[in-house]
């Protein structure tokens, strides 16, 4: 199963060196995607000790408030096509944000002090979650009407195609994490945000009122997750059970980067990234997927505090 | 230096966290049978000396000699088997077993995977038990789960399943916190009792406590060693005084 | 003798609960139910085996895997590899274009039995393989992770991501797996025809048979001074640890107990139902397998079994009438046993039975809960 | 899903007029003709009013989203049957199971359809995988499977109508084709992972190399859901061949399109054919991501014939005006026509007199038009090659004749 493209035929260097740019590129648009994925949960894992299975399940949900909004502007004000997507973005992120401070308030505070009990009762929310997107948006997969403009590609060069949705998904991971950093290190909400992961006792000693901290940082978290999965409705479809098909991955970024580091989550999410659309360049398909998944189960094994051990052990 | 008539000989200890360093080149030597005192303001260093010795923490550099043979690098259980026996600072027993079973579950023989499948609660077991119970006031109380020990009975019965192990070094980590004066006293005889044919080193607050007890006082400040002697030398030295008994 | 009354049945109250258990498996539910239907609880009773590792596992040493469908999985295709084999003799393939090897490698271009196949043509090796592998795998995982203080949410995270590159990886092969497909249409065991009613009787018993004798194993493992310790551990690890104890391997242990179980439950499904595929090995059956252990009671041998035959009749009988409603009830049933019943099933009959069970409800009921200090306080924990 | 409000009925009524008038003369019969202690010897669930038929598709799981149209036309069809008098007099009661998307829970449920419902014939799967799991129950059990799916063949079973094509009626027309017509000599065969695409490709490429003497620059497997295919896209570009060969399904078709598109792999520049796009996923993808590829299908929802022309009516008056009917929804539409037919003619529900007395049913009525059921049980019927446009429907350039179902070709193994 190992062919080389490269030595299957004869190509002139100038091809050869657009598909090593565009091979690159395939890897950062990979890298940004599991950035945007990982981003959400290294807040409530990393930081809360949460374990949310149900975060793929936030992500469908923002995809799906893409599609809702692309589904009115079409019915109601088709004139607006080219912009909703933008205002889209920032619905899904209120709207899986809401519906994350619910489920904080509903189920995950009563469960802190038991990580493992969190992630079974998760589980079931994302089971429930599911059948519910089956039952409002129905079984069949969806996808939004995109705006022209993201779906192009332009050419630096008549052989290198750079899609467009890609650098849009980059740029917006590069700026969602980039404002992650400045409110958690730069902001007052961000300190006691902080302030709670190290000493809950003491915080709330020190009038920080941590349950409040608690929710504002679950319901962050799933707004990532929800802007990651509206992000997602540009390269591929939302079904009910969409969720689930990336969740296994954004753990395993999170816990390989080391859980409640940011740089962690960059740099591993990064690597797996480079590390699959490599092994899916030069292996078969599967194969690469599972190679890549191998590699880092057997690292965690052997460095199971991942890449970046955090200073505070969840 | 290699051979040592010393049971503990601790040569040039160093940890650092982050390039914080807890201890710092510590050197420190316990005989047989003798009760060692470290003492020391909140943040010398005192609990991680204990740590490094039992294996909870790995050290950066130095070397740890207990018996002459190095105890750094080696699993925590096989230490406990060379003879060091470590008590937590808090009372660190198992809540939802009786005394007797907390007691038994120390008992040093069949302690492998298939020694436990094994194991046989033998006439000479629960002999060595009620023995172990009598010595640390607990007779009574062998068929209460623990978590109804109160906090006093909980520091004796952690001391038991040490002794249990019949270690040839004790470490102690606070053993009278939270005593009432007559547990104290109590305290004070077992440990008496219990040094005789072993050494123990212990980490304790309470001066008067230690003066009672102490053969030998070290007293850490920054992880480093301040002052060593009998409680006496320490009482009278002004750098000790400064730093820790002057506030 | 005493002693295994006691160890192994587990005293008066042990032994009634399995008897009782015997009753309902060997009689009643063969007297009540038809052919189909008593089919259907054997393959239950297979996920059993696993809720069963799972109690060892998860509620005694406080260590979930997610991953427990690979040793179901394992076990299972082991089994199935031998059967097909059996089923793909050359008269029965002659329309492939290499008669003699299972169909789907035909399909598959391959035109030789891999030599991963060939052991498999002895039934004995294929029986040890059926818990052997299983152990080994666990071993394997267990030490790696286990002696570097791997626990709690990493272990389970890893178990799952274990679990989902084992169904990739049998997909990804299909000339040796039969991928996606899982190898199916398995006949006869010896010439032995597995899918006749009496057969299915049979192997039912069987099944039951060797659940009850995995349950009393576990029993023992746990009367020993290992049941204690295990309860130790899941408290005060360290404490464990410096009474001379190495941790990691009795986890290690526990971890592949289970896994053996797991393979032979495994097998039993496969003899059961007459087919294996990676859809049993991947994430789902993996984490629905500690729902069946939760629901009963995640310390609770006996109440494996029963919270196993609950949600899967539940499963049954409801996708049957509104397969709409039922991912909603398994979702809710997840939230409730976490947040509700902690104990499951074990729990809430213990409560029932407190006055004359204190003991046994101290155990069953979370450490903090005030309750436990109430109910001590007044029986002074005298049992 | 379920049957709709009287003037759907009524539609139906009216629409099954006019494919009365199109099959053969089909006039109702009356149950009195045939007592049931004659035409059930077997003991299935036929009464002198009813016969009992299953269901067994995924209504929930993975597979929902694709089975949904196949559970739609089957009712479709049992609804129109029963409004013109149903089968020997009898009415069609239907049992409705869930395969829940899981192997297991398939052959569960079509153990539990003929042992204790003892239905008269069964209308369901859509997978491979899961037709795979109840093969041996229906075998086992003396049943009768009506499968919709165009599949990897290489099966054949006295207990199975397949009513979709088997991958060489599929396949090798529709190479043709693209060879003559676009001159194509260098193929890429991409697939999802699993039998169907492997068995197709294996196929496609044999003929492509022994038949076309054309090159296979690459071949691929990605799993379901794979919804990354930068590096795919990437070396295709690197080949350029003349011909994308996608055999890909579900949710990764959607990201796989979309990500070509975005690679500025269009139409105008690039060849692509598929034998996995109906009408269906095209909903999913969305067809502006699709404009002036090809589709290799038996059926086309935009064909233009009496028959076609009624069902679609029919269809949407049931399903909703919004609905799509893709290659599958048709064939699973043939299933109870041809089991209807097939009890007629034997004048028995027995499954052996049905297994025997379908070869050589030739049913004129269906919607993709005339079809005949071989020996083997798979059915005549022609290919049709479609080029999509961007409302999402297909637009016919291509069709065959009648290609005779090879489930074994010589060959090609």
């Amino acid at each position: 199963m190992f062919n080389i493209p490269i030595t299957c035929a004869t190509y002139t260097s100038e091809e050869i060196r657009s598909i090593f740019i565009m091979q690159g590129f395939a890897g950062l648009s990979l890298f940004s995607i599991l950035l945007l994925m990982a981003l959400g949960l290294a807040i409530i894992f990393g930081q809360m000790g949460v374990v949310n299975l149900a975060h793929g399940e936030f992500m469908a949900l923002g995809a799906y408030m893409v599609y809702l909004c692309s589904q009115i502007t079409a019915n109601h004000f088709p004139a607006f096509q080219p912009y909703y997507f933008i205002i889209a973005i920032v619905v899904a992120f209120i709207v899986t944000a809401l519906v994350g401070a619910l489920v904080e308030w509903g189920m995950i505070r009563f469960l802190y002090k038991r990580p493992l009990d969190t992630l079974l009762a998760t589980w079931g929310l994302s089971l429930i979650m599911q059948q519910a997107f089956r039952s409002i948006f129905g079984a069949r997969e969806v996808t939004p009407t995109l705006p022209e403009w993201l779906m192009g590609s332009f050419k630096p060069t008549p052989t290198i195609d750079i899609p467009i949705n890609g650098v849009f998904v980059m740029g917006l991971s590069l700026l969602l994490t980039l404002g992650v950093y400045i409110f958690m290190f730069r902001s007052r909400t961000g300190l006691h945000m902080r302030a709670t992961v190290q000493n809950r006792a003491m915080s709330s000693a020190v009038g920080i009122n941590t349950s409040l901290v608690d929710r504002f940082t679950f319901a962050l978290g799933c707004g990532i997750a929800g802007v990651a999965g509206a992000a997602f409705t540009t390269i591929g479809s939302t079904g009910p059970d969409s969720g689930s098909r990336y969740i296994v991955d954004t753990f395993l970024v999170v816990v390989f980067g080391g859980a409640g580091n940011m740089a962690g989550t960059i740099v591993s999410s990064f690597g797996i990234a480079q590390g699959q659309s490599i092994s899916e360049f030069f292996l078969e398909g599967t194969m690469g997927k599972v190679a890549t998944l191998m590699a880092i189960v057997v690292i965690l094994m052997i460095r199971p505090q991942g890449l970046f051990p955090s200073k505070v052990r969840t | 230096m290699s051979e040592t008539n010393f049971l503990l000989a601790i040569e040039d200890l160093t940890v650092s966290f982050d390039g914080f360093k807890a201890v710092d080149g510590l050197n420190l030597y316990v005989a047989r049978n003798e009760l060692r005192v470290i003492i020391g303001p909140n943040g010398a260093g005192k609990t991680t000396v204990l740590d490094l010795i039992c294996g909870k923490t790995r050290a950066t550099a130095g070397s740890i000699k207990f018996k002459n043979c190095e105890l750094l690098g080696m699993a925590e259980h096989k230490i406990v088997h060379s003879g060091v026996g470590r008590k937590f600072q808090t009372p660190s027993i198992y809540e939802n077993l009786t005394v007797f079973e907390n007691l038994e579950l120390s008992y040093p023989s069949g302690q492998s995977v298939f020694g436990t499948l094994a194991f046989r609660r033998t006439a000479e077991v629960i002999a060595r038990i009620e023995e172990v119970a009598e010595s640390i006031y607990l007779k009574d109380q062998l068929d209460i789960e623990g978590a109804f020990l109160s906090h006093g009975q909980k520091q004796w019965l952690e001391i038991g399943m040490l002794l249990m192990q019949n270690p040839e070094m004790l470490m102690l980590d606070e053993p009278v916190a939270g005593m009432s004066p007559a547990e104290r006293e109590q305290t004070a005889e077992l440990l008496k009792k219990i040094c005789e044919n072993r050494s123990i080193l212990i980490i304790e607050h309470d001066m008067d406590f230690v003066s009672r007890i102490a053969h030998k006082v070290t007293v850490l400040h920054l992880g480093k060693i301040l002052a060593e002697g009998s409680m006496a030398e320490i009482q009278n030295n002004e750098k000790v005084q400064d730093v820790y008994l002057g506030h | 003798m005493k002693k295994f009354y006691n160890n192994v049945l587990g005293g008066r109250s042990g032994s009634i609960g399995v008897i009782i258990l015997a009753i309902l498996l060997f009689a009643i539910l063969p007297m009540s139910l038809d052919a189909f239907r008593l089919n259907l609880v054997g393959k239950y009773l297979t996920y059993a085996f696993v809720a069963v590792g799972l109690v060892l596992l998860w509620g005694n040493s406080g260590v979930l895997s997610l991953g427990q469908g690979i040793f179901f999985g394992l076990g299972g295709y082991c089994m199935a590899m031998f059967l097909k084999l059996e089923a793909s003799s050359v008269e029965n393939t002659k329309i492939q274009s290499t008669p003699g090897i299972p169909d789907f490698m035909d399909w598959n271009q391959i035109t030789h039995l891999p030599s991963l196949w060939v052991p498999f043509k002895s039934l004995p090796f294929a029986l040890v393989a059926v818990a052997f592998v299983p152990t080994f795998i666990a071993f394997v995982v267990g030490t790696a992770m286990f002696k570097r203080r791997v626990g709690g949410v990493y272990f389970a995270v890893i178990t799952q991501a274990l679990a989902l590159i084992l169904s990739l990886g049998i997909d990804g092969n299909q000339g040796l797996t039969g991928g996606r497909n899982g190898i199916t249409d398995l006949r006869t065991l010896l010439g032995w025809d597995i899918r006749t009613k009496s057969a299915q009787y049979v192997l039912y018993f069987a099944c039951c048979a060797l659940l009850i004798g995995a349950i009393l194993l576990s029993r023992f493992v746990l009367s020993t001074r290992m049941g204690r310790l295990l309860l130790a551990m899941k408290d005060k690890e360290d404490r464990v640890r410096f009474s001379g104890y190495d941790v990691a391997s009795f986890k290690v242990f526990v971890f592949c107990l289970a896994a053996a179980m797991s393979g032979v439950g495994g097998a039993l499904f496969v003899l059961q139902v007459g087919f294996i595929s990676p859809s049993l090995v991947g994430i789902v059956p993996s984490i629905e397998m500690v729902i069946f252990a939760a629901v009963g009671g995640k310390q609770s041998l006996l109440g494996a079994v029963y919270g196993t035959l609950v949600v899967n009749a539940g499963k049954s009988l409801f996708s049957e009438t509104f397969p709409q409603l039922w991912l909603f009830l398994m979702g809710g049933l997840f939230i409730a046993v976490v947040m509700l019943f902690p104990n499951g099933l074990a729990g809430i009959f213990d409560s029932i039975g407190s006055r004359f069970k204190k003991r046994s409800l101290i155990k069953a009921l979370p450490k903090t809960t005030e309750v436990t200090v109430v109910e001590l306080a007044e029986t002074g924990g005298k049992s | 899903m379920n049957p709709t409000n009287t003037s759907s009925l009524h539609y139906c009524r009216k629409v099954f007029g006019i494919l009365l008038a199109s099959t053969l003369a089909t006039s109702p019969l009356f149950a009195g003709d045939f007592p049931t202690a004659k035409v059930n010897t077997t003991g299935l669930a036929v009464t002198d009013t009813e016969v009992t038929v299953g269901q067994l598709h995924s209504a929930t799981g993975t597979m929902a989203i694709s089975e949904t149209g196949s559970i739609q036309a089957e009712q479709l069809a049992i609804d129109q049957i029963n409004a013109a008098g149903g089968v020997l007099g009898r009415q069609i009661k239907v049992i409705k199971e869930d395969g829940a998307s899981d192997w297991p829970t398939f052959a569960e449920k079509a153990k539990k359809l003929l042992v204790n419902d003892k239905v008269a014939s069964v209308m369901g799967c859509w997978t491979s995988a899961s037709r795979k799991a109840v093969l041996p129950v229906f075998e086992k059990e003396n049943g009768m499977l009506y499968y919709p799916t165009f599949y990897e063949g290489l099966e054949q079973s006295k207990n199975v109508i397949y009513t979709g094509q088997e991958a060489t009626q599929q396949i090798l027309a529709g190479l043709d084709w693209i060879a003559k017509e676009k001159k194509a000599k260098t193929f890429y065969l991409i697939g999802s992972d699993y039998i169907w695409p492997r068995t197709s490709n294996k196929i496609a490429r044999k003929h492509i190399e022994n038949v076309l003497k054309g090159t296979v620059v690459g071949e691929e497997y990605y799993a379901l859901g794979h919804t990354q295919f930068g590096s795919l896209i990437n070396k295709i570009k690197l080949k350029k061949p003349d011909v994308i060969y996608a055999i890909i399904v579900g949710g990764s078709n959607v990201s796989f399109y979309k990500q070509l598109k975005a690679a500025g792999i269009t139409a105008d520049k690039q060849t692509l054919l598929t034998i996995s796009v109906t009408e269906d996923e095209v909903l999913g993808i969305g067809g502006e991501n699709l404009v002036g590829f090809y589709s290799a299908m038996k059926y086309f929802q935009s064909l233009q014939n009496p028959n076609n022309e009624a069902f679609v009516k029919a269809f949407k008056a049931k399903y909703g005006e919004k609905s799509v009917i893709g290659d599958v929804t048709q064939a699973a539409y043939l299933g109870p026509w041809l089991w209807k037919m097939a009890v007629e003619k034997a004048g028995s529900f027995d499954v052996d007199k049905i297994a025997s007395a379908s070869p050589g049913i030739e049913y004129t009525g269906a919607p993709e038009g005339y079809v005949k059921l071989h020996p083997n049980h798979h059915l005549w019927s022609k290919l049709r090659i479609g080029q999509w446009q961007a409302d999402g429907q297909a637009k016919v350039l291509y069709e065959s004749g009648l290609i005779e179902p090879n489930p074994f070709p010589k060959g090609y193994q």
